[in-house]
């Protein structure tokens, strides 16, 4: 037998290497803090810019009053049109992505080749890095006279064809993020069901989707997210009207378009027209959180785990 | 290295104004053989003033005058300027070429169609002038975040950002101009810029002046003065500190002596020479702050504006 | 046993008819991509050529180039990748192979997610006061490369983790089992194995970058800029902002310009995502546990 | 186990396999298996890890259709209808609405306990309320779980212990009265205690299915199985009632492998 | 056989277990166990799935300490230098450093076959490339793989057979020179051929190191080891040499089990 290595040096480089360890750890806890650090400095940013705006503004009439005018001479500060733009253009893309995204993922995770899997999902995922300018012109000249021969009364700008733009952005987000969900359901519920006689459209109905829902939740989340926070599409597409309404073939702005718009525009910087992005900034963090808190919720209740 | 960073002139602020000042940093950069280097930045009028007053910038683009609350700022930061009009913009109103009843329009008429008292009444032609058809009357202009939209609502309306809200806005006026174009019972108002490259396409309105004539938008309308209340002038505020500069100084003067050509190519319409001349004068002569005291005002000639006492 | 038959045969028409239903929507997808980056080739056609590209920007449409806008997204994308890169990767093994059940943890976990969520616009407004104002790297190629870097750290952490879990237990087992520490396993076994994941996580992290026009915008990048930057703290201009400002310019000849750059950035992703393809294919092919 | 022997020694087959063979890709997994399957017996197959006896099982039911780049070759005849079970002309879904499986690791849906069982009667389109209720507590009776369950039908399959969730897989299984159970080493997952159960719901199953088993565990094999085969390398080396395969086997490898001497 | 038991009943101590508990969370899964390893011997551990073998086994080179949540009681000291392996002053990283493992799964990583078998010596921070070198051939052949890979050094670990590569494992493990050697079912994932080549192995290894090794295989442990120990729910049911513990044991549990009555 050969002997054993002896203790002394053995301990000594142990020490080193368990040194090295404890600091490479807290180096690596600092990265994990940043997403913490980004959230706050966000949170701080935007409650710091939009105090001097709720200093002008009550907070009731922020939140009730129904009219979005704080570059007139009348100024009003309701945020309210904002936000069901915002909702409105959100609704109408998710109502094209959701299925469409669920569809394809189905389609991928349980009827394609592996091949034509591997093919397709980076392609497809082409399709959330189009840049948003594109897509913003492809609507308003593409989209938008293709809807007018169906809705003769549809307005060149309008939230249904932004709407629908978004969607198209976010069907990778949805497909490719609920297809890895499904994937990740083991196989030997797909063989159990499989061995009931359930045909695919079955086993993924049935069991698959089921047994992804969490996951499946997650990428409609992520897809509304992007959706309520997508900028240029709706700055170009949408109109910057604020307008309160439900109806997706009106013009309205949102939230996002309003930020931008001002961003660019020629509003001197401590004027409150200009502060009110920060409020505006501060609803639309407030919305996206609601809705992962809300995902977050839903899921836990209704998730099959395996 | 260090001397060619010193020798970076650095232009930010207005889009309106932007197409100029990009046109004379291209040839001042030819021209000088890239021993100076000049960038042009748009950050809107606001964002260029919020750069100006601290220090960042040498010169600011504006579509308007500077505001009071930007005066107090630079003030604070001890930033003095000089106001230099470059050029004129001239608002054109424009409506679409089949449109048959629409030639003239005059003040008043504007301000009935886009007043506050406005909104969700006068929706039809016909409720702005009974001579006109009952069709729907549509209305595009560029965001209420704009210069344009401030001077054109105080021009009509007679207040500065007083308008009706429900009319469509685009941030990109080429948008608009495709409104026009397709739609029959459109009405917009944006930049010369953008009328002249599509004068076939659309009709501009004339406008009835303060003295009781039509006139159309062009470039002798709005030199002569004729073509008002809509044509105004836009600026460049040069720091005073940074006017010390030697490429500074000398990029001003170019813009200002050898800037007309260009300005007419970007299809602005330039000031009349003695203007330019004032202006130059002016600057050499570092007669800072700004004419307006910190409101916008309408129907100001530059060569009033140029002889007023710099207020900051 | 045939109404039996009967009920077989009909649920595998519906089977045939989800595959019909699954490949048209898929192929719908991918026409719309087709279409969008055809439509800009056709339209950009008379500016993509070598001039085009080592030009800068002009008020002749014809003269215009993109130099100094591709040069500047591709300086900001080595930032982004330089920074999201390390942070989001560090993160990630934090997460997955240190990280306690504790409190820290799970706020950490929380803001990940939440983060994906967050708007680009809301970074561009995080970026102005903080980069821009706070720590004075004014409107730099630095701050809009930490900006974008932020915005895509999620996606970074996100794949990362996925990459660094797909690695077998019993190959970390093993490398304990001789005495390796956790960061010894960690640098010798996990992170090599999962490079692939990491790189690809980081491409489609990047691709989203690339195109994003809101928080640049929001920083104020130059509209025009003649030169090339000689440091990170030099003053710049991207693609994305370069087509923007050529769309909403009066002179019709700057829409093909916006085209042809459109038709370049979209170029340039699908090359990205190329290199993730080859990178997922070869990594998958080498690790076959 | 005499006694079962005696009556299964003139039981009608129920399936036989000819010349049946079958490739993973280029593996060629099972080369040539002829054998009898016994009506209503239980038959297990043995043999060392790898040699194709859950390749084997999984013919019966088609479930290598799943599997890209798989291939099937001879026949696998199923009685009294004499049709065959891997030609391309039968379809799979119908081979396996007739021919039951259990699984090595319990694999119960997250699903409620009622909804397990009832899956196989939806997806052959069973609607009708009253029918389905009637269907499951039959299939869990038999399974020898409705007195465990009966009171929670509507908590998940999830939170029921091993054992149990593998009898509410053989409930499962048995809700759409399949004329024939593939069990592939249904135990291995449990515990002693479990395992027992199983082993005599098996032997009860008996008189209803026809039963083949794949173990890796001979005492157990010689407990349930009327028959047993011994399997290795993809080829059936011995097929004989259990009590003789285990006390006075034809063949030498059998020998080895039965006393222990690998595997 | 024989021969080494008589040499195991004189052989020293190497490690004793006193009063070993062990709990996953609320799970106790060891439940005091009292077990001597004996120096240079192999010791076989056998019981029913879930008893807590692995558990036992993990415990000597402190592998729980990965798992979240876990914790010790009692001690295993580890003899001549008498230290207890699960005390909190010892640290684990030594502990793995003079105890190595091998798997039920082959687990070589994705690195060539040299650098496989080096990576514990370049852990301990050996720079020297001719004594690394000297080191891999070494454990190569103790490994009884030198002959098959020394042409391929470089080639990866992941391109050996299953059999190969789970020698490739017990090389690496043994190239640090470990005092002794834990074994969690070596040869369930092998076939016949390459596990009677691994079980032979364990017997030659016996000159140098002290072997641990858990199997759910008894003719595995008849045929490879000098002690057995059986365990069953957590708790060690008996102990002895195994000849003694095959023929004539203590215990009617033991009995029952190795007779096949359950498991
Ligand atoms: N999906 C597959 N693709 C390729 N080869 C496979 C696949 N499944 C099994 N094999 C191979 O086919 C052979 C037979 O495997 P099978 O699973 O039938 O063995 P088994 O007797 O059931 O073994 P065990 O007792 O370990 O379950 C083995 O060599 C195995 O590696
Ligand atoms: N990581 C873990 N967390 C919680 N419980 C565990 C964990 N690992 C094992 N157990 C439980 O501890 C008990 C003992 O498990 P162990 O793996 O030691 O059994 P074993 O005898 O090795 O079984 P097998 O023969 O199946 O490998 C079992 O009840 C098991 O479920
Ligand atoms: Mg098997
Ligand atoms: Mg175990």
């Amino acid at each position: 037998m050969t002997t054993p290595a002896s203790p002394a040096p053995l301990w000594k480089s142990i020490r080193r290497r368990r040194v090295r360890d404890r600091v490479i750890e807290s180096l690596l806890l600092l990265a994990g803090l940043v997403a913490v650090f980004t959230t706050v400095a966000i949170v701080w940013i935007l409650v710091a810019e939009a105090l001097p705006f709720f200093d002008h503004v009550s907070f009731a009439d922020f939140l009730t009053d129904t009219m979005w005018t704080p570059l007139f001479a009348e100024p009003r500060y309701g945020i309210l049109p904002l936000v069901a733009g915002t909702l409105v253009t959100t609704f109408v893309a998710l109502a094209l992505a959701i299925p469409a995204g669920t569809i394809i993922a189905i389609y991928l995770s349980e009827f394609a080749s592996h091949r034509l899997r591997e093919l397709v999902k980076p392609v497809l995922e082409m399709l959330g890095a189009v840049p948003t300018v594109v897509y913003g012109y492809f609507a308003l000249v593409m989209v938008t006279p293709f809807l007018q021969k169906l809705i003769p009364s549809l307005p060149g700008f309008n939230m249904l064809s932004a709407g629908l733009v978004i969607g198209i952005m976010i069907v990778p987000y949805v497909a490719s993020v609920s297809e890895d969900a499904m994937r990740a359901v083991p196989n030997y519920m797909r063989e159990g069901s499989y061995a009931m006689g359930a045909t695919r459209l079955q086993t993924a109905t049935r069991v698959v989707v089921p047994g992804a829902l969490s996951g499946i939740a997650a990428a409609y989340i992520l897809g509304i997210s992007r959706a309520v926070g997508e900028t240029m599409i709706v700055a170009v597409a949408a109109g910057l009207q604020p307008n309160l309404t439900w109806n997706p073939t009106e013009s309205a702005a949102t939230i996002t378009a309003f930020i931008v718009q001002v961003s660019l525009g020629d509003l001197p910087h401590d004027s409150i027209g200009y502060q009110s992005i920060f409020a505006a900034g501060l609803v639309l963090l407030v919305v996206t959180l609601a809705f992962n808190v809300a995902g977050f919720m839903l899921t836990r209740r209704f998730r099959e785990a395996y | 290295r260090d001397a060619a960073a010193q020798q970076t002139i650095k232009l930010d602020g207005s889009s309106t104004v932007f197409p100029i000042s990009e046109a004379v940093a291209e040839e001042f950069q030819i021209a000088k053989r890239g021993k100076v280097r000049v960038t042009v930045g748009i950050s809107g009028t606001g964002g260029g003033f919020k750069k100006f007053c601290r220090g960042e910038i040498d010169i600011a683009d504006a579509s308007r005058p500077i505001s009071k609350s930007e005066m107090d700022v630079c003030a604070r930061a001890g930033i003095q300027y000089i106001e230099l009009p470059v050029a004129y913009d001239a608002l054109t109103v424009a409506v679409n070429p089949r449109n048959t009843w629409v030639d003239t329009l005059t003040v008043a008429e504007l301000k009935k169609m886009w007043e506050p008292a406005a909104q969700g009444k006068v929706t039809t032609w016909k409720a702005v002038n009974p001579k006109w058809p009952a069709q729907p009357l549509k209305l595009f202009g560029p965001g209420a975040d704009s210069g344009t939209f401030d001077y054109f609502t105080e021009a009509t309306v007679g207040k500065a950002k007083s308008s009706r809200g429900d009319f469509t806005a685009s941030e990109d006026d080429n948008v608009l101009v495709q409104c026009v174009e397709s739609d029959v019972n459109a009405l917009a108002y944006f930049g010369y810029a953008y009328y002249a490259p599509n004068a076939t396409k659309m009709k501009a309105v004339k406008i009835v002046n303060s003295k009781g004539q039509a006139v159309g938008p062009s470039p002798q309308g709005v030199l002569d003065g004729s073509y008002e209340p809509l044509s105004r002038p836009i600026f460049i505020y040069v720091s005073t500190a940074s006017a010390q500069r030697a490429e500074v100084k000398e990029f001003v003067e170019f813009y200002l002596s050898k800037g007309a050509p260009l300005v007419e190519e970007v299809k602005y319409v330039p000031l009349a020479k003695h203007a330019y001349d004032l202006a130059l004068r002016n600057f050499r002569a570092g007669k800072a702050g700004t004419a307006f005291g910190g409101r916008n005002e309408v129907g100001l000639t530059v060569e009033e504006l140029l002889a007023r006492e710099g207020r900051f | 046993m045939s109404a039996m038959r009967a009920g077989v045969e009909r649920r595998k028409l519906l089977d045939k008819l989800f595959v019909v239903l699954g490949l048209l929507v898929l192929f719908a997808a991918l026409a719309v991509l087709l279409t969008l980056f055809l439509d800009l080739v056709r339209q950009g056609a008379p500016r993509l050529n070598l001039d085009f590209v080592t030009s800068y920007a002009s008020r002749k449409p014809e003269q215009a180039g993109i130099l100094a806008a591709w040069v500047g997204t591709s300086l900001i994308m080595v930032v982004t990748a330089c920074v999201a890169m390390p942070v989001g990767v560090a993160a990630a093994i934090y997460l997955e192979e240190y990280a306690p059940r504790n409190w820290i943890t799970a706020v950490i976990e929380i803001n990940v997610t939440n983060l994906a969520g967050v708007p680009s616009i809301i970074y561009g407004l995080l970026a102005l006061g903080l980069f821009v104002y706070k720590f004075s790297l004014g409107q730099s190629i630095l701050a809009a490369g930490l900006t974008l870097a932020l915005l895509i750290l999620p996606i970074v952490i996100v794949a990362t983790r996925e990459a660094v879990r797909a690695v077998p237990r019993p190959i970390r087992e093993a490398a304990y089992a001789l005495g390796a520490t956790r960061w010894e396993v960690t640098a010798h076994h996990v992170l090599p194995y999962s490079m692939g994941g990491v790189l690809t996580g980081m491409i489609i992290g990047l691709s989203r970058a690339i195109g994003e026009t809101a928080p640049i915008i929001t920083i104020g990048a130059l509209s025009f800029i003649a030169f090339l930057p000689e440091s990170l703290l030099d003053p710049f201009t991207a693609m994305p902002i370069q087509m923007f400002n050529w769309v909403s310019r009066p002179d019709p000849g700057f829409r093909v310009n916006a085209a042809a750059a459109g038709a370049i950035l979209l170029g340039m992703t699908l090359l990205m995502n190329g290199i993730a393809i080859w990178l997922r294919y070869r990594f998958r092919k080498r690790m076959n546990w | 186990m005499q006694m079962s022997m005696e009556a299964g020694a003139t039981a009608p087959v129920k399936a036989r396999t000819s010349k049946l063979h079958f490739w993973y890709g280029g593996l060629h997994a099972l080369q040539g298996v002829d054998m009898d399957i016994r009506d209503r017996q239980v038959t297990a197959l043995i043999g060392p890890s790898g040699c194709g006896k859950s390749t084997f099982l999984r013919c019966f039911n088609r479930m290598h259709d799943l599997t890209p780049l798989t291939r099937y070759e001879g026949s696998i005849h199923l009685y009294p209808d004499d049709i065959d079970l891997v030609s391309k002309e039968v379809d799979p879904i119908e081979v396996r609405m007739r021919i039951g499986m259990v699984f090595q690791k319990p694999n119960p849906f997250p699903k409620s306990i009622f909804e397990n069982v009832a899956y196989g009667l939806r997806v052959r389109g069973m609607r009708s309320k009253a029918l389905i209720e009637e269907e499951v507590e039959r299939a869990l009776r038999d399974a020898a779980l409705w007195d465990e369950v009966k009171d929670r039908l509507q908590s998940s399959g999830l939170s029921l212990s091993g054992g149990q969730q593998q009898r509410l897989c053989i409930a499962r299984a048995l809700a759409t009265s399949p004329e024939m159970l593939l069990f592939d080493e249904p135990t291995s997952a449990l515990d002693p205690i479990a395992t027992a159960r199983i082993e005599e719901l098996i032997t009860t199953l008996r008189e209803r299915v026809t039963v083949l088993i794949v173990t890796h565990n001979m005492q157990q094999a010689a407990r349930v199985s009327d028959y047993t085969a011994f399997m290795f390398l993809g080829e059936l080396i011995e097929f004989a009632a259990t009590s003789k395969l285990f006390t006075n086997p034809d063949r030498k490898a059998t020998e080895d492998y039965i006393t222990g001497r690998y595997g």
